[in-house]
C-alpha cells in the first residue's frame, strides 16, 4: 500500500487515502531530517521491500520527483542537493524510457541505474554495520580498563657530553682571548699588597727565626725583574703592616743590608 | 668512545658468555612481569615496549600467551588491541560497574556513519565519504572523531590534489575491544557482496554533497599538518 | 504505609523462599565479579561495598579469600587497605614501573673551560683557574664536573691558605680516548690545527702559562693523578 502513496502524488489525479496523504506530508515536513537526497532516495527505496539489487530505479525516480513536486506544492525549501538530484532522475528517468541514441558514447540508463543502485546498497550496508558497530561492547560502558594505572615512575637521568674536540676548542678560546684581549694595566706582574699581606699572615706563624724577607717572596715571582720587585716592595709593605699590627718584629742591620723577619714573641697566630 | 650505552665489551663476548650474563628471568617470572605491568597501564602496551620495560633477553610474547591462558574466564582479561595488549573487564560484568561508567558523549548519527565509513574503507578521503553519504561532511563531525582520537590522518593518497586520508586509530579498536580492523563485524560479507570496492560513479551523476566544501580548507590544513 | 523501601514482602516470605528468589551466583562467578570490581575502581573496595554492588546473597568476603589465593605470588597482589581492598603490584616488580630515560645535553660553555683548564694545568686551584678564565666559576660548574667524576680534588697546594687542587680522573681520560693528561695536544698543536689565531702573539703581551707549554704543566699534574 505504502508502494503507491507516490505514485499517487505523482498522478495527482489518482485517488489517496488519508493516511497515505498524511505520511507523504510526514516525510515532507521532516525533510531536514533526512542526511541529503540520498538518504532519501535509501528511505523511499524501502518502500519497495526488495533486495536493493533488485530495485526499480524507475520507480524510484518517480518517487523522488513526485516527492520534490509536493514540497514545491507545499512551498518549502529544499537544498539545492535536493534539486540536483531531481534534475539528474528526471534525466536518468527519460534515458530508461527511451530507446538507447546509437550516437550517444556516454554511459547507458542502465549503467546510471546501477550505480546508483549500488550506491544506494552501500549506504544501507554503512547504516547496518555502522549500527552493528554501536551494539559492540564498548569501554568505559561494558569492558572496563584499570581504575587506578600505576603511573610509570620516569627517572631521568641528564648526561652530559663534550668531545675533545670541545675541549681544545674551549682551552683554545680560553688562549685567544688572553692574546687579544683589549690593553689594559697588565697586573700579571703585579704583586699587591693585599696579596702579599694575605701571603705573609699564612706564613708568620712559622717565622720564629730572623730570615730575610726575601724568601717570602712567592714562588716563581723571584726570577723574573719585574715581577721581582713588585712582589719586594708588596712584601715589604706587608711586613710593615704586620709590625704595625704587632705580630712581626723587622730589623736591618745596615743601610741596604738585608732585611729581616721574626715572628713576634709571646703571641701565637 | 665509550660511550656508556654501547657497552662493546658485552657485545664481543661470544655467544654463550653473553646469554650466562644476561640470563632471562624464567617465563614464570616473564609471565609475572607483563601481569604488572599490565594490571599498572590503563593504555594497551606493545609486546617492544614489554620487553623494553623487562630485564634483557625476556620474551614478551611467550609470556602473554601464558598469560592470556591464565586469565581466560576470569573476571579480567587480557585482550589484545592493535599490536598491543591490555587487560580489560569481562564484557559480562559491566552491570557491576554502574560507578565506572563514563558518559561518552552521544554521537549524532552523521559521526556514527562517518566513523563506520572510515572503519570500513580506510584509508579512505573526504570526498569518498561524502560520496558514500550522499551529503557533505561537516567540519564539525571529522573535527569531533579527531578529538575523541577515534580517527586520525592517514596518509594522503597518490591521486590528483594528494587528498588527505583518515583511517581509525588503536583508541577505537580499543573502544569497541577489537583486535584489528580486520575484526570489524560484517567485513568481510561487505566485502564479498563488493560493497567496499572503489567503484567510480559514471560520468553523469551527480557528485552529492561537494559544491562549496571544506574540502580544500582540510586539504590546507595537511599540508601544514606534514609540511614540517 | 507501603514505603518502597521496606520491600515488606520479601520480607514476609519464609526463609527458605527468599533463599530460592535470590540465588546467589556460585562462589567462581562472585570471584570474577569482585577481580573485575577491584580492577576497575579506583579507590579500595570495602566488603559491604562490594556487596552492595554484587547480586545479592553474595558474599564478598569468601570470594576475596578466594581470590586472594588465586593472586598470591601473581604479579599482582590482593591487599587489605583499612577496610578496603584493593590490587596493586607485587612490591618486588616495582622495578618495572620505573622507566629510565637517559638525555644527553651538551655541557655548557662554562664547563667546558674549566674542564680544559683543569686538564691543561692541573693541579690547579680554582683561583687560578679563575684567573686564566678570566671570570669567576660558579660553585656549580666545578659541582657538575665532580658529580660527573670527571675532575676530582688533587692534593692541597703547598702555599698559604693551602688551597685545594682539581684534577681530573681516569674516567675522564676515558670519556676523552687519552691515555693520559698529557696527550692533550698542546698550545702549537692547537694553533697548527687552526683552533687557535696563527697570529704569533704580540711579544709585548706577556703570555699567561705561554713559556711553560702547557703540556709541562699538565705533565707536572700527572704524577698528581696517579699518585694515590
Amino acid at each position: 500500500m505504502a508502494d503507491n502513496i507516490f505514485e499517487d502524488l505523482g498522478h495527482r489525479d489518482g485517488p489517496a487515502s488519508v493516511a497515505d496523504r498524511l505520511a507523504a506530508e510526514a516525510l515532507i515536513v521532516d525533510v531536514d531530517g533526512f542526511e541529503g537526497p540520498l538518504d532519501l532516495l535509501l528511505t523511499l527505496s524501502r518502500t519497495q521491500k526488495v533486495d536493493l539489487r533488485k530495485i526499480s530505479v524507475l520507480h524510484l525516480a518517480q518517487q523522488y520527483l513526485a516527492f520534490v513536486e509536493r514540497a514545491k506544492a507545499l512551498r518549502l525549501e529544499l537544498a539545492a542537493d535536493y534539486l540536483v538530484m531531481a534534475a539528474w532522475l528526471a534525466f536518468l528517468k527519460s534515458r530508461l524510457l527511451l530507446p538507447p541514441d546509437p550516437q550517444d558514447e556516454g554511459p547507458s540508463g542502465e549503467d546510471l541505474a546501477a550505480h546508483l543502485a549500488f550506491q544506494l546498497e552501500r549506504l544501507a550496508a554503512m547504516r547496518d554495520v555502522a549500527a552493528r558497530l554501536m551494539a559492540r561492547d564498548q569501554k568505559g560502558r561494558d569492558f572496563f580498563a584499570r581504575g587506578v594505572p600505576e603511573d610509570v615512575m620516569r627517572i631521568r637521568t641528564l648526561r652530559y657530553t663534550a668531545t675533545l674536540l670541545d675541549l681544545m676548542q674551549g682551552y683554545a678560546r680560553i688562549r685567544t682571548r688572553d692574546e687579544f684581549r683589549p690593553f689594559v694595566m697588565d697586573r700579571d706582574s703585579v704583586f699587591t699588597m693585599e696579596q702579599a699581606l694575605e701571603r705573609m699572615r699564612g706564613l708568620i706563624g712559622f717565622a720564629g727565626d730572623w730570615t730575610d724577607i726575601s724568601s717570602y717572596l712567592p714562588d716563581g715571582w723571584d726570577n723574573d725583574p719585574v715581577r721581582r720587585r713588585s712582589a719586594t716592595a708588596a712584601t715589604f709593605a706587608a711586613s710593615l703592616e704586620l709590625v704595625k699590627e704587632g705580630r712581626a718584629e723587622l730589623r736591618q742591620s745596615d743601610t741596604f743590608a738585608p732585611i729581616q723577619l721574626r715572628r713576634r714573641e709571646g703571641r701565637d697566630v | 668512545m665509550s660511550e656508556p650505552d654501547d657497552m662493546p665489551e658485552a657485545e664481543d663476548l661470544p655467544e654463550d658468555e653473553e646469554q650466562s650474563l644476561f640470563d632471562a628471568p624464567p617465563m614464570g617470572e616473564q609471565e609475572r612481569m607483563v601481569e604488572a605491568i599490565l594490571f599498572a597501564t590503563a593504555e594497551p602496551v606493545t609486546v617492544r615496549d614489554l620487553e623494553a620495560r623487562m630485564p634483557h633477553g625476556c620474551d614478551a610474547a611467550e609470556a602473554l600467551v601464558h598469560l592470556r591462558k591464565r586469565y581466560s574466564g576470569r573476571g579480567v582479561h587480557l585482550v589484545k588491541v592493535g599490536d598491543a595488549w591490555a587487560m580489560r573487564t569481562a564484557p559480562d560484568l559491566g552491570f557491576l560497574m554502574q560507578k565506572e561508567t563514563v558518559e561518552t558523549r552521544k554521537l549524532s548519527r552523521a559521526a556514527i556513519e562517518t566513523l563506520a565509513i572510515i572503519a570500513y574503507h580506510q584509508p579512505v578521503t573526504r570526498a569518498e565519504i561524502e560520496e558514500i553519504r550522499g551529503v557533505s561532511v561537516s567540519r564539525g563531525t571529522v573535527d569531533q572523531l579527531l578529538e575523541m582520537e577515534w580517527i586520525r590522518f592517514g596518509r594522503r593518497k597518490m591521486t590528483p590534489g594528494r587528498p588527505v586520508t583518515f583511517v581509525v586509530t588503536e583508541a577505537f579498536l580499543d573502544h569497541f575491544g577489537l583486535e584489528s580492523a580486520r575484526d570489524l563485524p560484517g567485513l568481510k560479507e561487505l566485502r564479498a557482496a563488493g560493497l567496499l570496492d572503489n567503484r567510480p560513479s559514471p560520468a553523469a551523476m551527480p557528485q552529492l554533497g561537494e559544491g562549496e566544501e571544506p574540502e580544500d580548507e582540510a586539504g590546507a590544513g595537511q599540508s601544514e599538518l606534514f609540511e614540517d
